[in-house]
This record gives structure tokens, sequence and C-alpha cells, in this order.
């Protein structure tokens, strides 16, 4: 029983910081539809980012948090008004293509950049050690994460659902000709949609930093981890994406504890059982 | 037909011959992609070794012609090497970081007469290959062999093993399993973990299920590492008194500023830290942080290369600077000098380095650097892996 | 003799709406049915289920006197079940060539043949000929379907759904978005269909159903209220409702 | 071409025509472009044959994404299926004739196309997308665990190929096995010319256009791209056996979601939906790619992801698309 409680709670932490790290892209492929295989590039910025400025900096976690934010949203605004918005509405292929060769782009400069080292994002004192729950302990670092997790998936949905800005998007999303028509400039919509995507990014990028470390490759490493959430909730939604995290967060921390010989193809098994019964994605049902 | 092709032919003789006083060797190695680090720990040692030695030996000029292989991919690897003795006219074919890459190039060997010169791959079965393979690296299970004589000097009886799901991850499974119960230990349990594994929690876990005094546990160098050691600690582990044993890979210097003070404590072995107390590995390691630019990137791969250097300069030497794969291998078989690491021989039979290995602990200097403190020597091993090698 | 076609008692619900709601109808060679109804009635739902892109909830479709309703849309195609879409569905990047021999090839039997340019074969190139000229698409043969016109591509989709040979044909608004001036085509080729065949056409083109058909069936809100000679429709009380009242009721409705 | 033939209702193909319809040409180029690379570069076969070998698991590619419009990153489950089943051949049952080895590796690929077909069918769009991913993992992860049959990691070795007919021996040069690389090509390149005019072709050319119509012409669109995965399988198996047999290894790479990406991309840098732009796409990359990496092997990534990012701004429809709409727009100018 104590082992079952255990593996619910690692299964709850992974889940909550995979949702934390591909929520970002889960808004630029279901609201933007863009396949955007350099999700992992952004979030490995916004990780260097906050690395720089609280290791190398001094200037401690939370305005790393800030920085990586800020810093990455300010990277990546040319690259969207040169690049991206070329392949709005293109086919998935020629995305493909693109996101790819800027993915390549940002490894490489990073890589001669800061070297091919890891690095790491100190933690302040207050999320160091662990928490005894009494029959286990836990890492401050993740309840913080889950947490975080919580209020973005709150937020998010705040955003998106309650305000005003949250009908444009959804409505540029359903018909831009249309929403253009209305008067609504959609560019700055997506402008704005795709920053918010890229600081969610950058965001994630830190916080899961502990468990995916930030080094060059990371931008390809867990490119398909990211992918697979996404498309297992439903592009787009985020409840899909949540219950999609802890669902692949589950069977990825049981797979382990259980057979951790045979742990990909139980992971694997699962996502192509999933996807098959829920084509859309988790969240295509739910609705 | 026949006559253009002869015409090419002579072609690539003749311009193979106009270049004969300089003296190729080809490194094949990852220098781009997720290993792009142990690649240019590569270069920082050959480059360490010219910066010391100079690049000429008996009046040959010595040239360097790198090529990349990012990940392990034999085809990829073969074909560069064929492309390194065909085109470049390579005369000896050196570096290698993966056991398949090694694996793949030593077909080629004896039809190029081109010994190799493997700085990395630790797989005991290369050097049987072929009789043309040399090694100045080290195998998993030299490494690994005397962390269990460790285990049971410390008093520890029961270890689960968790290695990473590959070759080498198997090698150093069974190494420990074989010499843990030579000293009387037992292995209680061991987990395979698939490569791709990013949290180690569940892992954790088993560990503590399995009741076992210690761990042993072996993964490759780089972001696995990190997350592994976090989640030894922050599980409780640590904390529980579960010993940690690991080879040195997972200890690699470039790795320990990210570890930081969790790494504090771990003992691992290994034939090389940046920090061993010698001359030659002083000389050595202010060469070699000035090539590589960065000191906190410097790692093990660069001494194998270093010394790899050595005993290419030894075949050149013997030689003359003519190509002759057999007389070159011929003529260090045996040899012995003082390396950056210590003392080591290349064994005339096996044709793979002896050396020492080193117990050490990750500390923290007077500068707040960690560093693998060497605690305790054990001298002359060979590689016990190679009884195991299927002929 | 057996009818080409039997609907019997089909129903179909979306959500808790009824869409089809019992229909029963059957077809006999030589049949020219025009399936007509206001906005909304379920035509296309009714031709969907016919068809087999949708499932109904209850009832049976037979096709020569077989049980088709478990079978899938391509197995009755192939059973001489072919339709034609109202919006159209070509390959954009084919021409029209391309695109009847592909029809005349999946009626032969042929079309899985991983060999040989359909062009080689004359039997199938004089078919080809035979049918494009017929409606008019010579001149555009060897143009891809994007570059035509969208009232010559309604007029392919007939020439594909000609091509197959069909017992029944099914024509979903086949003179939708064709100019006055190509219409005769269509009707020309209406016309030229073999006789043993039974054809139901959806169409709000009243001269064209007049012209047409020899049969009227009216479907209002999922139900037939009228299935019966052309010449009786406009007198019928329950029509003449169900379309003024759906007039009546369009501001509110939309 | 593109000019409307007025009235002619039965068009015969001239001798002309049936030369380029054929593939004649394609193949005479392959030849042609092949040789002089045996002649300008005589000591770098190796590299040559490589090319060919993905060249072959590109144009696999091509027939399900180009010709079915299947999304896949999962394809080189295809090719390393193909390679191991070569590979296995020889290194434990002596089965050491090349042409042999190729059959299997043929028959091996096509397996793994349908079982990898079966699963990837199963779904659309982004959800395909993945499905293709998991497959990749799950043949990669199987010959992990299988290394008493695959070698695991340190990879299949000891694949000793016989001399071609008996009389032409695998030299160090790459000589022989480049040679039988391109006639491979060859031979493959005019079936696949062959089918993709076929009327299967063209079906399938449907399929990709819109799946609801062809089942409206009563054939089945799943079968049509199933039976495809199948012929995909066996070109990609060919290429993956041509692999082993000039290499004389078979690593888990060849199994690999990264080879299956990268094939990916040069299938869409070349042009998707032409066998010319699946073989533009795999020589330009792999040249790009060899040069660069040896001129500069710590950071030539940066500069085929730039390559990428050009090919998309400038020539949105692949190199052989383009290339081919620009010299149509340069045609037409002066008439």
């Amino acid at each position: 029983m104590q082992t079952v409680m255990s593996i619910a709670i690692d299964a709850l932490a992974y889940g909550m910081v995979l949702f934390v790290i591909s929520i970002g892209l889960s808004v630029t492929m279901g609201l933007m539809r863009v396949v955007n295989l350099a999700h992992g590039a952004f979030a490995m910025i916004g990780g260097y980012l906050a690395s720089y400025a609280a290791r190398d900096l001094g200037l401690g976690y939370a305005a790393g948090v800030l920085v990586a934010i800020i810093g990455t949203v300010i990277i990546a605004v040319p690259i969207e008004r040169f690049l991206y918005r070329r392949i709005y509405g293109a086919p998935e292929l020629t995305q493909v293509l693109m996101t790819i060769g800027i993915t390549f782009c940002v490894i490489g400069i990073t890589n001669f950049a800061f070297g091919p080292t890891l690095k790491t994002i100190p933690l302040p004192p207050s999320l160091q050690g662990s928490l005894d729950l009494g029959f286990r302990s836990i890492a401050t670092h993740r309840i913080f994460a889950i947490a975080s997790g919580l209020v973005v998936a709150a937020l998010l949905w705040f955003l998106i659902e309650k305000t005003a800005f949250g009908i444009k998007i959804r409505a540029a999303v359903d018909n831009a000709a249309m929403t253009a028509a209305l008067g609504v400039r959609t560019e700055i919509v997506y402008a704005v949609s795709f920053a918010v995507a890229i600081g969610l990014a950058a965001l994630g990028g830190v916080l899961g930093a502990e468990l995916l470390p930030v080094e060059p490759y990371y931008a390809l490493r867990y490119m398909v981890t990211f992918l697979v959430v996404v498309s297992v909730g439903g592009a787009g939604s985020i409840p899909g994406a949540l219950i999609a995290s802890l669902l692949l967060g589950a069977i990825d921390t049981t797979g382990r504890y259980l057979a951790p010989e045979y742990g990909e193809f139980f992971f694997y098994l699962a996502v192509i059982l999933i996807v098959t019964l829920f084509p859309r994605g988790l969240a295509g049902r739910l609705k | 037909m026949k006559k253009l092709f002869t015409i090419a032919l002579a072609f690539a003789a003749m311009s193979s011959a106009a270049w004969a006083e300089t003296i190729k060797v080809g490194v094949v190695g990852p220098f781009s992609g997720p290993f792009a680090l142990q690649g240019k720990n590569f270069k920082a040692g050959i480059d360490a070794w010219f910066a010391l030695n100079g690049n000429k030996v008996g009046g040959n000029d010595i040239q360097i012609v790198y090529r990349d292989v990012p990940q392990a991919d034999p085809a990829r690897s073969k074909a560069l090497a064929q492309e390194l003795v065909v085109r470049e006219g390579v005369q000896y074919l050196a570096g290698f970081y993966f056991t398949p890459d090694a694996m793949a190039a030593t077909a080629l060997l004896q039809q190029a007469n081109v010994p190799m010169v493997v700085m990395n791959a630790a797989t005991s079965a290369i050097v049987a290959a072929s009789p043309q393979v040399l090694r100045t690296s080290f195998t998993t299970w030299q490494t690994t062999t005397p962390i269990a004589k460790v285990a049971k000097d410390q008093g520890v009886t029961k270890v689960i093993t968790l290695v990473s799901d590959y070759g080498p991850g198997i090698d150093a499974e069974t190494a420990f399993k074989t010499a843990f119960a030579k000293e009387g230990g037992q292995v209680v349990e061991s987990v395979r973990m698939p490569l791709s594994t990013n949290d180690f929690a569940p892992l954790m876990q088993r560990i503590k299920d399995s009741g076992a005094q210690g761990l042993f546990t072996f993964l490759p160098s780089g972001p696995p590492t990190l997350a592994f050691v976090k989640a030894f600690n922050d599980n409780g582990l640590k904390a529980a008194g579960v010993k940690f044993y690991a080879t040195g890979d997972l200890t690699q210097e470039s790795d320990l500023p990210a570890l930081g003070e969790a790494g504090l404590g771990l003992q691992t072995t290994f034939h090389y830290a940046v920090s061993h107390d010698s001359p030659e590995n002083k000389a050595f390691v202010a060469a070699a942080e000035k090539a590589i630019g960065n000191p906190a990137e410097l790692s093990f791969p660069a001494v194998g290369a270093f010394d790899g250097m050595y005993v290419i300069s030894k075949m050149i030497e013997a030689t003359g600077g003519k190509q002759d794969a057999k007389k070159a291998v011929e003529a260090v078989k045996g040899l012995s000098w003082i390396s950056p690491r210590g003392p080591v021989t290349i064994d005339a039979e096996s044709r793979h380095i002896t050396e020492n290995i080193y117990l050490r602990e990750v500390a923290k200097d007077a500068n707040g650097k960690y560093y693998n403190k060497e605690i305790q020597t054990f001298e002359k091993q060979g590689d016990p892996g190679l009884a195991f090698v299927k002929k | 003799m057996t009818n080409l076609l039997d609907v019997q008692s089909l129903r179909k619900n979306f959500g808790g709406l009824a869409v089809t709601n019992n229909v029963s109808m059957a077809m006999a060679p030589g049949d020219r049915v025009a399936l007509i109804g206001p906005n909304g009635a379920g035509k296309t739902t009714f031709i969907n289920l016919v068809t087999g892109n949708l499932q109904p909830d209850e009832g049976r479709v037979l096709l020569v006197g077989e049980d088709v309703t478990e079978r899938k849309s391509a197995e009755r195609v192939r059973r001489g079940l072919v339709r034609s879409f109202q919006v159209t569905r070509l390959f954009y990047d084919m021409t029209p060539e391309e695109h009847v021999a592909l029809a005349v090839l999946q009626r032969e039997g042929t079309a899985g043949q991983m060999f040989g340019h359909y062009a080689r074969r004359m039997a199938v190139m004089e078919e080809v000929g035979e049918i494009l000229d017929q409606l008019g698409l010579t001149e555009l043969r060897t143009l891809k379907v994007r570059e035509i016109a969208y009232g010559q591509q309604r007029l392919l989709e007939i020439a594909m759904a000609m091509a197959l040979k069909p017992k029944v044909l099914l024509l979903d608004e086949p003179a939708a978005g064709v100019p006055q001036s190509e219409t005769n085509r269509i009707e020309r080729a209406l016309d030229s269909l073999s006789p043993e065949l039974a054809v139901l056409m959806i169409d709000h083109d009243m001269d064209l159903v007049f012209r047409f058909a020899t049969r009227v069936i009216v479907l209002a809100a999922g139900t037939i209220i009228f299935d019966g000679l052309p010449k009786d429709v406009t007198q019928d009380q329950r029509v003449r409702e169900a379309y003024l009242g759906s007039y009546a009721n369009a501001g509110t409705a939309a | 071409m593109a000019v409307p033939m007025a009235h002619q209702p039965k068009p015969t193909l001239s001798i002309g025509k049936r030369f380029t319809d054929n593939g004649l040409l394609g193949v005479l180029a392959i030849l042609i472009i092949g040789l002089l690379g045996y002649f300008l570069v005589p000591n770098n076969l190796a590299l040559l044959t490589q090319i060919v070998a993905i060249a072959l698991l590109v144009l696999s590619i091509d027939l399900v994404t180009g010709y079915c419009g299947v999304a896949t990153l999962g394809h080189a489950a295809l090719f390393g299926a193909g390679a191991y089943a070569a590979g296995i051949a020889a290194a434990h049952f002596g089965v050491t004739e090349p042409l042999t080895m190729t059959l299997i590796g043929l028959v091996g690929g096509a397996l793994a196309g349908l079982v990898s077909g079966l699963v990837i069918l199963r779904a659309h769009g982004l959800a395909q997308l993945v499905l293709s991913i998991a497959v990749i993992h799950l043949f990669h992860e199987a010959a992990n665990k299988a290394s008493g049959w695959t070698g695991g990691s340190d990879g299949l070795s000891a694949i000793m190929p016989d001399p071609i007919f008996g009389m032409f021996e695998f030299d160090l040069w790459g000589r022989t096995a480049y040679v039988y690389a391109l006639l491979l090509l060859a031979v493959v390149f005019v079936a696949l010319r062959l089918l993709v005019r076929s009327p299967f072709g063209m079906l399938a050319r449907g399929v990709r256009e819109d799946p609801i119509r062809i089942a409206a012409m009563g054939a089945s669109a799943h079968s049509v791209v199933l039976r495809m995965y199948v012929i995909s399988g066996a070109v990609a198996g060919i290429g993956g056996a041509l692999s082993a047999i000039s290499t004389q290894v078979v690593g888990l790479d060849s199994l690999s979601f990264t080879l299956s990406a990268e094939a990916l991309v040069m299938l869409v840098l070349g042009g998707v939906g032409s066998l010319y732009g699946a073989l533009i796409g795999t020589v330009v990359f792999m040249l790009f790619e060899d040069t660069l990496s040896a001129a500069n092997p710590f950071h030539w990534l940066t500069i085929v992801g730039a390559l990428l990012i050009a090919v998309v701004l400038f020539a949105p429809k692949g190199l052989y698309g383009t290339g081919l709409a620009v010299a149509g727009r340069l045609k037409r100018r002066p008439s």
C-alpha cells in the first residue's frame, strides 16, 4: 500500500512536470495549428537564460525565472515575425522542415555560445531538500512544480475561456479570414499567442530542469515526449493536456517500477492504445 | 572504361605519394550532437599532445583529419573510416567513442594496412576483433571490477544493481556481479533501465523495497547521471544510508559542477581523475585546459586521446613514417610509459592498456570547485572482461 | 421483379434530434426519382445513410434484394450503388481524363493493377473519350482539375458516376453551381443514362426536377410527406405547409 | 505540355513520351550521375553507396507520404528491419550471397511495412505521426532487447557477403558495393516509375487527395495505403539490406527516430510526391552534410539548420518542385 501511494505521488509529480513543459506546445499546435518541433529549443533557451541569470550573475531563482520568460519571448519575437509567420497555414511537412531547421540552428548556436556541458539553475534554499511525508520523502522543488502546473493550467484556462483575448484567439482559429473581416488584427492575435506559448515553454524549461537537465541537445532529446503528451491530450485543450500528462506520467512511472526492463514497451504500447481509441486526443471525447 | 579507371587510381596513388612526409591520422568521434562534449575532449587531448610534443615525429609532420559521427552509427563510422583511408590516405585510424563505431571499422584494418587506436570505446571485445587494434582508454570491466572489492571492504554484502539497458550497462552489470560474487557478496536484484529514462523516482522506490545496503549503477555520462543522483538524494536513500557505488563515468569532471552538493561523497572507480597528482598530469591538464577553452569541460576522453597520440608517435618512429601496420603494432606491444593517469603498459598479448584504477570520492577544494579525490589505488589492472569475449 | 433499391424504416438520431425518422422507399429499374424538401429536411443525411457513409440507428437498406446495411460504402459501390457529391470531391492534382479512367478501371476491377498505363489500353481510352465527350469535357482532358471551372468540375462528378456504370445512381444536387448554359449538358447526360438504371436526384432546380423525374419524394423534418407523381406535388397540402412553414420560420431559425 | 490538346480522342504515345514515361530518362540520369560520381570521387565510394541506401529509404517514404499522404516519423523501422533481416541471415544462418541477402532484406522490410502500416493507419494527422513515433521506438527497443540476434547496442557485425556472382569481391575501395548499389537503385527506380504511373499509383494519389472520394468509387482507401506500405517496406528493406551488405554492420541507429526524421527532412527538402524529388533531396542533403561536417565537424549542424529554413522560405515545394515551377515559368514566358 505504501508502495502504491509512493508511486502515485511520483506519477503526479512527473505528470505535472510534463504538463508544464508541454502545455505551450499544445497552444501552438492546437490554437495556431503549427507543428512546432522547435518547442524544446525555446524551453532550452529559457533554461540557459535562467541558469545564466541565477548562477552566473547570481540574481537568484525568482529573477532567473523572470529573465528566462522575458528573454526567451524577446528572442522569439523576430523568429515569429520572420520565420513562423511564413508557415502559418502551410502544409504540415513544411512546418516540420522549418521548425527542425530552427531547432538545429538553436542547438548549434547554444553549443557554440555556452559549450556542451550541463547547466544547472541553483534552487533557492526554500526549494532545496525534501519534505518528509511519513512513509517517504518528496523533493520540495517537485511540490513547487506541481503547484506551478496547477496555477498555469488555471490561468491559461481563464485567459482562453474567459477573456476577450481568448475569444479572439478561438475565433481566429476557427476562421482567420472571417475574424480579420470583423476587424480583429489576426497577426497580432497570433503574435501574442505565440509569445504566450514561448513564455510557457521557457517556464517549463526552467521548472523541469531538475528532471530534464539543460544542455544543448535538450531541444531534440525530449521533443518526442512533448509531441506525445500533446497529441494524446488533444492539441489545444488545456484539460486534455493535463489529463494526458497525468495519465502518461502514471503509465511511465508504474511501468518503470514494475518492469523497468520493459518500460519502453509499456509506455509506447499504451500510447498506441490511447491514440487508437481516441484519435483526436483524450479531450476530443471529453467535449 | 578500364583505362579511365586506372588513371583515376593512379591519380589517387600519386596524390598520396606527394603527401608522403605528412602522416595523416584519421580521428572518428562525436563532434556534434548529444555527445559533442566527449568529442571535444578527444580534440583537446590531441591538441595538448601537440602542444607538449610538437607535431613532428622523426621529420614527419603529423596531421589530424577529424570526422564526425554524432551518435553511435556503425554504418556511417565505417563509411567515414573507409573514406579516411582511401581518400585522405590516413596511415592511422583513431578516436571512436562508441563500441559499435569501433567494431564496424575494424573490418577495414587488414586490407587497408592501418592500425587503429581506440581512444575511448570500452567494450572488451574490440581488441579481439582485429590484431591491428590497440586501446589507450579502459574497459567497463576494468573500471567496474575494483568497486566490488571496495563495497565488500566497506562491509556491504547485499547490493542492488541498476544499469542503463545497453551494451556498456550490461557489461558493467555482469562485471560487478562476477566480481562481487568472488568477494562473497550478494546481488539481490538487477534492474536494467531504458536509456530514455527521465524520471528515476520509481526506480528509487525499487531500491528501497529491495532491502539492499548498497547500490551499484552504471549510466552513460551526461544528463541522466544528474537526474539519477538527484533522485537518489531527494528520495531519501542517501539519508537512509544506502551506499552508492558507480564507475567514474558517473562523476566525470565536466558533470561535477552541475551535480554540485548532490555529488559530494560519491565514490567511484576509474582510470583517470583530472585532479591526479603527478607532474605528468599537471603538464597535461595545463595544455588540455588551454586547448579546450573552458577548463570545466575537461574530462576523461582527453587522456585516452593524449595517450593514443603517444602510442601513434611511437608507431611512426618505429616504422620511420612508412605505412606498415603490422610492424607498427608489433613495435608498441609491451610499451610502458608514465601517462598523466599514472604508469601504464600496452599489454603485449591483448593490445589493451594495463593501468591503475583509482577509487575516488567527490570532494570540494578550497576554491569551492568539485573534484574527484583519489583515495585508493588498485595497481596494474588488466582487462578482466577479455576472458569473457566470445571467440 | 425485385427492386433495385429498397429502403426500410430508416431512423437516425443526432443527439436527441431525429434527422431521419422512419423513412421507407423503393426504386425499380428505370425509376427517375427526385428527392426534394426544404433546407434541413435531412436529404443529405438520407443519402449518406443509403450509401453507407452514415450508419442508421434502425432500419435496413437492400440493394438488388441483398441486405447491405452492415456493408461499408465502398462495398455498396461495388454492388452498383453510386453517388455524386453535393460539394465536389475531386482529386485536384489529377486530370479529368485520369478521373474517368480511374473510375472505368475501378469498375473493371483493374484499378489495383501495379503496372502498365491506362492510356495504353484502347478500350479504356475509348470509353473515357466517349464519356468526356458526352459531358463536353474533351478539351479539358489533360488539364489539372484545380485549373478548370467549378461548373465543369460538377460535370466531371457526373462523368465519374457514369463511368462506374451503376445500377442505382444517387445525385446530390448535380446542377448546383453549374451555369445555366451548361445545365443542358447535364440534362442530356442524364437522358442518355441506361433505362435499366434507377436514379435518385436531389435538387433545388425545379425545372430540372420536373423535366427529369417520373416520381417525386418530399422529405420534411426527416419524414416522407409525399411520394407521387410530379404533377401532384404542388397541389399537396402538406408539401405546401412544409415549404411555406419553413419560409415563415426561416427568420427565427437562422 | 500543359496546353490542352483539342479533340484528340485516342492519344497515342510517341516513342519519346514512352521513354520519359517509364523513367528511362531517370534511369539514364541515375547511371550517368552515378558513374560521374564514381570517377569524380573514386575514393569516397563508401559515402556514395550510403547515399544510395538512404535514397532507397527516402523513396520508400515518398511512396506513403508523397503518394498516399501518410505522415510518418517512423519509417526507419522498415529500413532497419531490412538491414537486420539481411544481417541476421548472414551472421547467424550463413546466407552470405548478396542477391539472396537483398531479397531477404526486401521481405523483412515488407513484413515490417505490413506491421507498421496496420498500426499507423489507425489514425490521421498528428495522431498518426505519434503512432509512427511509437512504432519506431518499439522496433528499436525490440532490437535492443533481442541482443542475442541483433548484437544490441554493440551492433551486428561479422556480416561477410560473398562476391557477387562469385566474381566481384567487396573491396576496400567499395567499388563493387557502389556498382551494385547503383544497379539496385536503377532497377527499383524503374519499378517505382511503373508503379506510380500504374492504375494503382493513380488510386494512391486519389487517396492522398480525398479518401472519401475513393470509397465512393468502390475502392478501399485503407487497403490501398496498406498495400503501398508493404511495397514501401520492400523498397526500404532493399535499402537496409544494401547498407548491411556494403558496410557489413547493422547498428541500432538504423532503427532510430533520428534516421526516420532525417530521411523525412531529405524528402521534404527534395520535394514530396515525386521520385526525382526524393532522389535529389537525398543527394543534396547527404553531400551537403558530408562536406560541411568534414569541413567543420563541430558546427555544421547550424548550417544544415539554416539550409532547411532557407528551403522553406525560398523553395517551399522542395528543390525539385520549385525547380520545376521556375523552369515552367521560364518556358512559358517566350511563347
